[in-house]
């Protein structure tokens, strides 16, 4: 695609991302507006005691005693400026809370990803070349099985085996505390800590690509311009790599990037039962503590994370596929 | 005032370790081995423990939560700390006296005692945290702050406080959880709450803050200048914020972390850490607080409103199955509305015991037959978010209910939504527990009286309502001398355990499990929010 | 010897189907410079034969006996490895369907590249020479551009040239063409079968052309080989089979094409009165544009105009895209026309709703092209036929009775009523769609390229049997259609569409015998074979 | 039918599937049969293991039959998972026709309103709505169902798109026949495999929603189901495995089951796709 071609299409994207992101902010409010209890009896709550007064001077310091539109308004237009407000319960800029953990979590959920999609290419294909053999019948059984398993308890598994059975990689969280690691060591710290959350995270995904991938090789195996290639006298290893993979591996693409969001909400489990200090931990406190700023600012953050990696899934689309310029 | 209750912070279970506080009281005065140390402590080393849930800040009455105050407590200190028996003990205030009518304080206060930013603490201070600082933040301080006519420092060590009328408890307020004192000159003329000071906290502690890696750790280094020749011993200290309760016991068990305390380590483990030899399992250190754990009624809601019915219900609970299955062992059956940590408890009023039948002939005398689902009556009962052990408890008082005829519907709803029903009055049935603060006028009255039955959590949101009980909390409220009180208390005891205005179930009591290495480590009835300044390594 | 033989080549088909072999006993020679065509109907092996000989079979094939030798080599007995080199080097191959042959994101110039790249042919630059040398062979214009065009940019005939500049590019003695402009325009096509015979007889090489089209074997064929049931019938030097066919299913076949002779009825149809007649009709679609870019739009039908008298038959011819299938959904009002009129016995039907024009549906029918698509393969074929009496308010008994009648007349056994569209074969199924249409005994029927999807012998079936509806009903008939011969065969007059436009109007003999416009001309000189005459049957 | 029948017989692991789904549904059917006793109720000793004191799979924290908790389960996990897609199939099939057919503005404004929904990480999502209508086993199947419906829209969408165009629904309109009619009767029918399809699979990410929430904490606190199972038994996973580990293996089974009959229905009912799984 020309630069101007590529130039309008991001443009594009970004614009309609926008709107599709505002209209998400726009509802989360609205919808946990609807929820029972507000910050303030909550902070009541925490702190043990409570009289009017203090109730009081919570809800007018979080903005809470003015008509809801109002709310919404100020909301809205703040987060055209990026300010997503302060958490009530951490009494932090909810951006930084969001910037401390999004790391974490990209680290994570990219982990994850990679590992997942390409154990998942690489077993599907073994299986797509392999079809109807054992190698084929036991990949896709394995599939099967990580798709049917619910992700929380796979890493329960996974911790009573490799932690507290074998004691091979540590159990919880992302780094050891108080071993004053430095330079490569604390990398080397940080990948022991992340092998079991993002093994558990990406196994069920690992199973969607495998299934995916195999599935569309198949599906492009039978296609004429195969066969072409077979009367060209192709061989069939470079058939596979130049023809059958680069074709079949446009739905997984399409796929992955639909599927971002739901890594994302996977997250969530995974770094509850790792204790994982991400942003999917940190939405579901939020939740339970009705922090509406930090909840909607989770809700921004993971939506623009899902838009964003949708337009790069777009792009890496376009630019594999050159027919989606007239076809969009 | 209420003070206390667990934390609720939003968030779910554990979070209780609100208050629990003061180890070893502050570095004050006593050496180490004034309490229960045996050996020579040593310098050096590091401490792990675990912190949850995070909490959002670490300044003293800008938040007053559990976490907070776990860690807090070794940044700040408070003029006093409390013994295992609630007597008050040095720690900013060398020393201290009442005037015989009870109405005024003179507190002489440590020399030489700097804060972490090297500035000098003086009199001062403590004037503004008490008269300014506390008034502003904390409504359990207001409560009880609002009885001071004057507070003043002639000199530099000196602090005098005036109040109204004699109010025997009012030493208990001086604790570093009740009345941590903070910095004057960092905080005077400011916004309390958003002062930007707040993510960096400045105590005279024995420890002070160096780094919060926000869901990760919390790390408290040694205060090189504290006033308190040779302490603290320990180098440094690790708050650990480990969410998933499982995991938290595989660090403890790992040796990751030392120390755990509160709801860090849920009730069914407990067993498994008494077990293990390099381990202390210590449940002391929780008698400033004496949480006390009951079910929530709602008297407004009939049949509840009857007292034979409540009585009915109280008699269908198994107390000891409650003790041995759900917090194994760990804990008291409650017997009244008094924890027999609080000041003024009479063990001669106990509420009656497990009797499912005359619970039952209770019923059928009150007319409630059942239906021919065997129902006698339904009610709704709202989970109380706070942990795995409370669903246990709310499931098994479905079954022990039912036994009776009287079938729960559960209501699942999180913290904010729970602290909100209950301010609202709009539950039937639900959990509660409550920190006692020492005494019953602190921590015990505000749930029974009628004059404080408000809209607000933690008050008597049940809408019991006896003038015979108000007399009672208003005479041990007002009495000068400890002995005065001690008749009215036992009185009114044995009143309440005849009304059951609330059925009290457990003294919960959190072990404190650390590694035996650790000497003295839960030294006073504060347990382990307090400030640390005596542990070492032995 | 031979370039490439065939010798007695069995291939088995897996077990349970039909019959037990794909193709029988099958032998064939090819010699250099020749074209030999083979021709049958679908499942006749024709293409089984040309998959043998590339080793190119499904996985499910299996040669069962037989040898094909090619220059002296027996294919069969080498290994895969080597039979893989021998292809795209001596053996060349192009398909049918052009639009999907070719990588969808591979550039046109790699896919070329790569025949002389996985035969490791000169280094990169003399390749790309090479590539650009082929291009332009081919007659693609602007070689530079189109070789780094992505395929979709390319329209169908140049996507077939580039298919032959890959099967060229290492100049194999063995062409295999496997009915390689099938899918293409007629005019298309003529120039693809002149470019591969010019290409054939510059370098001598020996083709091996599959095809169902006796038109196109008159074009281009030196030696035919007929199959029939996997079975060779008959082969021959071109000009005898085509005069003197031997076998009776040459004969037959011959004998359903279409004779370029104006239809002999075509006198007397003009003499009824106008029934039916589109005026100024427009439809235009807009193509979407992408981000910032504007759609455009596209005429698909422009100002057409045309009448249908009393019992005539008006033929629409054009290539694809032409318009003439949008025109006639207008007719029918499958398409809202954007302008002109469309008018059935003085009354407009273009305006009207779809409930308004419910009464003149009875009145117009359609029959479809596609008889796997046209028929809802979840109904009976009774339901189906019955529906439109039933729809139109007859009761069920009545429409069931008619609809046997209506099988019967189209030439099935009333017991395909309890049968389900796939149980039929594709020219039953035409049937059931005609009876479908002549259920709601209409007065027009528009029939849409009913028998392009049809092999020939079915085809001339089929047009027979429209032809005896229409003279026993007699019924007035839009008839859409790409191929002149049969418009020659079944029309009274025709309309030339191009570009959305009607270019040409006319009594069918007179246009075919004197064209007047210059586009009619061409498609009638792009007609296969137009100069061989069938002869007429004995 | 038939042939239907054969094909989807000649699949071993749809057969395999099949069968396990039925038993987990006569589990569920006879759940009040086979354990009499409300699964709440706290009949033994607290952590039997499996085959102690005469309990199948052993005992959890406060002495409930894991057993009788995993048959009463059944039936709720098939509940939540059975309703919630029927729901989302309800709002998708209604959407997804109306785009499909309707083409156009109306489709257009169907679509972005169904990516949108498709953007909201759907987890995240069902924990939002639950909590906010708090749990309970209605909350929960609405959250799973708002959820869940995008992609049947799409997938009938899709459908409709390209069956409004076939032939057969042009000779419907020809004839006469009805919008109405010719949706329900022409097109539907024809759409219906991939719902079928998908609505199986739906099932099986139904009910691993529902164990999810449940062990977030999010369940229904009513209703014994598998994934407060797993919920209430995670923290004990050292102490009492078997308390977290039957309810997973239980719905690992149910959802392999329903994944497995969701393939078995896909190949038999293309059987031009099967062939092509080999």
């Amino acid at each position: 695609m020309e630069p101007a071609a590529l130039a309008r299409f991001v443009f594009g994207r970004i614009a309609k991302a926008a709107l599709v992101v505002l209209a998400i902010v726009v509802l989360n409010f609205v919808l946990i507006r609807l929820a029972p209890g507000d910050p303030a009896s909550v902070i009541a709550g925490q702190s043990g005691a409570a009289d009017p007064q203090f109730m009081e001077q919570l809800r007018r310091q979080f903005g809470l005693d003015r008509p809801l539109p109002e709310q919404l308004w100020i909301y809205v237009s703040r987060i055209v400026m990026l300010d997503l407000g302060v958490s009530h319960r951490q009494q932090r800029a909810v951006v930084d809370l969001l910037a401390e953990r999004l790391p974490a979590t990209l680290l994570l959920t990219g982990a994850a990803f990679v590992f997942a999609i390409s154990m998942g290419i690489l077993l599907g294909t073994l299986a797509a070349r392999r079809v109807g053999t054992l190698a084929d019948t036991l990949i896709t059984i394995l599939a099967l099985a990580c798709y049917a398993t619910p992700l929380f308890w796979v890493g329960l598994m996974l911790v009573l085996l490799f932690s507290v059975l074998l004691d091979w990689l540590p159990a919880f969280g992302m780094t050891s505390v108080g071993a004053n690691l430095t330079g490569f060591a604390v990398i080397v710290d940080i990948g022991r800590h992340l092998v079991l959350p993002a093994l558990t995270l990406g196994l069920f995904y690992l199973a969607i690509y495998a299934r995916l991938t195999r599935a569309s090789m198949l599906e492009v195996a039978d296609q004429d311009f195969v066969k072409t290639a077979r009367a060209k006298g192709v061989p069939e290893g470079r058939i596979l790599r130049a023809h059958v993979l680069r074709n079949a591996l446009l739905p997984v693409i399409t796929f992955a990037g639909i599927q971002a969001g739901q890594l994302i909400g996977g997250s969530i489990l995974v770094e509850t039962v790792f204790a994982w200090p991400g942003i999917g931990r940190l939405a579901f406190d939020a939740l339970l503590a009705r922090d509406y700023n930090l909840l909607l600012g989770v809700f921004f953050c993971t939506s623009v994370m899902v838009v964003a990696f949708n337009i790069v899934t777009d792009l890496l689309y376009a630019l594999i596929d050159p027919r989606i310029e007239v076809a969009s | 005032m209420a003070p206390n209750r667990r934390s609720p912070a939003g968030l779910r279970r554990r979070d209780f370790l609100a208050a629990a506080g003061a180890t070893l009281a502050a570095p004050a005065v006593l050496g180490p081995g004034d309490a229960l140390g045996q050996g020579t402590p040593r310098r050096g080393g590091t401490l792990n423990m675990i912190l949850n849930p995070e909490p959002p800040v670490l300044v003293l009455g800008v938040n007053n939560q559990g976490p907070t105050l776990a860690a807090a407590s070794k940044i700040y200190e408070g003029l006093l700390r409390y013994d295992f028996q609630l007597r008050p003990q040095p720690a900013l205030a060398k020393s201290w006296t009442v005037s015989p009518d009870g109405t005024l304080y003179t507190f002489n206060l440590q020399e030489n005692v700097k804060w972490h930013d090297g500035r000098p603490f003086t009199a001062d201070d403590v004037v503004f945290s008490i008269g300014k600082f506390h008034m502003e933040l904390s409504p359990r301080s207001r409560a009880i702050f609002q009885r001071i006519t004057e507070i003043a420092a002639p000199n530099p060590t000196t602090v005098t406080i005036k109040i109204r009328e004699a109010f025997e408890p009012f030493l208990l307020m001086f604790d570093v959880t009740a009345t941590g004192i903070v910095p004057k000159h960092v905080y005077d003329g400011t916004d309390f709450r958003n002062n930007p000071a707040n993510a960096t906290p400045i105590g005279t502690g024995p420890f002070k803050f160096n780094e919060w890696r926000r869901g990760n750790y919390i790390h408290l280094t040694r205060f090189a200048d504290y006033w308190k020749p040779g302490q603290p011993y320990l180098d440094d200290i690790y708050y650990r914020i480990i969410p998933d309760s499982a995991s938290r016991g595989l660090a403890l068990q790992s040796g990751q972390v030392q120390l755990t305390q509160s709801n860090d380590i849920e009730p069914f483990d407990v067993p498994r850490f008494q077990q293990m030899p390099n381990l202390a399992v210590e449940t002391k250190g929780w008698e400033y607080y004496g949480p006390l754990s009951w079910i929530e009624v709602n008297h407004r809601v009939q049949p509840l409103g009857d007292v034979r019915f409540r009585r009915a219900l109280s008699m269908a609970i198994d107390r000891n199955f409650i003790l041995n299955r759900l917090w194994f062992g760990v804990g008291k059956v409650a017997t009244g509305a008094f924890s027999s940590a609080t000041r003024f408890h009479d063990p001669n009023a106990r509420i009656a015991g497990y009797n499912p039948r005359e619970a039952a002939a209770l019923l059928d005398a009150m007319g409630l037959r059942p239906d021919a689902q065997g129902v006698r009556a339904r009610l709704k009962f709202l989970h109380l978010p706070y942990g795995e052990v409370w669903t246990r408890l709310g499931e098994y008082l479905r079954q022990a209910f039912a036994q009776i005829g009287v079938q729960l519907t559960m209501e699942s709803v999180d913290a904010g939504a729970w602290a909100r029903r209950l301010a609202e009055w709009d539950y039937e049935l639900s959990i509660n527990f409550v920190y006692q603060w020492g005494d019953p006028t602190l921590g015990v009255e505000r749930t029974y009286v009628s004059s404080n039955i408000q809209r607000v959590t933690f008050t008597n949101t049940g809408g019991y309502s006896n003038p015979q009980v108000d007399a009672l909390f208003e005479r041990g409220r007002t009495a000068v001398r400890a002995e005065d009180r001690q008749t009215a208390f036992s009185e009114l005891q044995r009143l309440l355990v005849a009304e059951v205005p609330q059925i009290w179930l457990m003294e919960l009591a959190f072990p404190t499990i650390y590694d035996r290495r650790y000497k003295d480590v839960i030294v006073g009835g504060t347990g382990v929010q307090a400030s640390f300044g005596d542990v070492y390594i032995g | 010897m031979s370039l490439l033989a065939i010798e007695n080549l069995t291939v088995a088909l897996p077990k349970g189907l039909d019959r037990p072999n794909a193709i029988e006993g099958v032998s064939l020679t090819l010699d250099k410079g020749e074209i030999l065509c083979v021709v049958g109907e679908s499942g006749s092996g024709k293409s089984i034969t040309a998959a043998s000989v590339m080793g190119l079979l499904p996985p499910a094939l299996r040669i069962s006996g037989g040898r094909i030798v090619l220059e002296g080599a027996d294919l069969l007995a080498l290994a895969p490895e080597q039979w893989r080199d021998l292809r795209g080097r001596r053996l060349g191959m192009i398909f049918q369907e052009p639009m999907t042959a070719l990588n969808p994101i591979m550039r046109v110039g790699e896919q070329i590249e790569e025949v002389l790249r996985v035969h490791g042919e000169g280094d990169r630059r003399a390749r790309a020479a090479r590539v650009g040398e082929l291009i332009e062979a081919v007659g693609l214009p602007d070689p530079a551009h189109i070789r780094s065009a992505y395929p979709f940019r390319l329209s169908g005939g140049q996507r077939q040239r580039v298919m032959i500049a890959m099967a060229l590019a290492l100049e194999p003695a063995v062409l295999i063409a496997d009915e390689p402009t099938t899918a293409l325009d007629v005019t298309t096509q003529m120039q693809i079968l002149q470019l591969i015979r010019s290409i054939q007889r510059a370098r001598g090489m020996g083709v091996l052309f599959i095809t169902h089209d006796f038109g196109v074997v008159a074009e281009i064929a030196d030696r035919i080989a007929v199959m029939q049931h996997g079975r060779i019938v008959e082969t021959g030097r071109a000009a005898d089979i085509l005069d003197r066919p031997q076998h009776d299913y040459t004969k037959s076949l011959i004998a359903a094409v279409p004779h370029l002779v104006a239809n002999a009825m075509a006198t007397e149809g003009a003499a009824g009165e106008p029934v039916f007649s589109a005026t100024g009709v427009r439809k235009s679609y807009w193509r979407r544009g992408s981000w910032l870019r504007r759609s455009t739009r596209v005429d698909a039908v422009r100002d057409a105009d045309f009448i249908l008298h009393k019992g005539e038959t008006l033929g629409l011819v054009g290539e694809s895209g032409s318009g003439k299938s949008t025109l006639a959904r207008c007719a029918v009002r499958l398409i809202d026309p954007e302008a002109g009129a469309i008018v059935y016995r003085g009354e407009d039907l273009a305006p009207l709703s779809r409930r308004a024009l419910r009464p003149y549906r009875k009145r117009i029918q359609m029959i479809f092209q596609d008889p796997f698509a046209s028929l809802n393969p979840r109904k009976k074929v009774g339901e189906i036929v019955a529906e439109g009496p039933i729809t139109h308010g007859e009761g069920r008994a009545a429409a069931t009775a008619r609809a046997r009648d209506l099988l019967r007349l189209v030439g099935l056994d009333p017991s395909a009523m309890e049968r389900y569209p796939h149980e039929f074969s594709g020219g039953q199924r035409q049937r059931i769609g005609i009876a479908r249409a002549l259920a709601l005994e209409p007065e027009i029927l528009v029939a849409d390229e009913p028998v392009s999807a049809l092999d020939v012998s079915v085809q001339a079936q089929v047009l027979d049997l429209l032809a005896d509806i229409r003279r026993r009903l007699g019924l007035t008939m839009l008839f859409i259609t790409h191929d002149l011969r049969v418009a020659a065969q079944i029309c009274d007059s025709v309309a030339v569409m191009k570009d959305g436009a009607i270019v040409e109007y006319g009594r069918t003999a007179q246009v075919f015998s004197a064209p007047a416009h210059a586009y009619t001309r061409a498609l009638i000189d792009a007609i296969p074979g137009k100069n061989w005459r069938p002869p007429a049957p004995v | 039918m038939r042939d239907f029948a054969r094909r989807f017989a000649r699949n071993v692991g749809a057969v395999f599937g099949l069968v396990l789904l039925l038993a987990v549904l006569a589990l569920a059917l006879l759940a009040p049969v086979l354990f009499p006793v409300d699964p709440w109720q706290m009949a033994g000793v607290p952590f039997a293991p499996p085959l102690e004191d005469g309990f199948l799979l052993g005992t959890d924290s406060l002495g409930r039959d894991v057993a009788a908790g995993i048959a009463h389960g059944a039936h709720i996990s098939l509940l939540v998972g059975l309703v919630s897609t029927v729901a989302a199939i309800a709002i998708g099939v209604t959407l997804g026709a109306v785009a499909g057919y309707a083409g156009g503005r109306i489709d257009d404004a169907i679509m972005r309103f169904t990516e949108f929904f498709q953007t909201i990480p759907s987890f995240v999502f069902a924990i939002v709505l639950v909590a906010i209508f708090t749990p309970s086993i209605s909350s929960i199947i609405a959250a799973i169902a708002i959820v869940s419906w995008p992609p049947v829209t799409r997938v009938v969408r899709g459908e409709f798109l390209s069956l409004r165009s076939r032939e057969f629904v042009q000779a419907a309109i020809v004839l006469g026949q009805s919008t109405p009619r010719i949706i329900f009767g022409q097109i539907l029918p024809n759409a219906l495999s991939p719902i079928i399809v998908l609505g199986s699979l739906m099932v099986a990410s139904a009910i691993l929603l529902e164990s999810a929430l449940s062990f977030l904490g999010l369940g229904d606190p009513n209703v014994m189901s598998w994934g407060f199972m797993i919920g209430a038994g995670r923290s004990v996973i050292r102490l009492a495995w078997w308390m977290s580990v039957f309810p997973g293996v239980a719905i690992f089974l149910t959802v392999l089951a329903l994944n497995l009959v969701g393939e078995g229905l896909s190949d038999a009912l293309n059987p031009r796709l099967a062939r092509r799984r080999g």
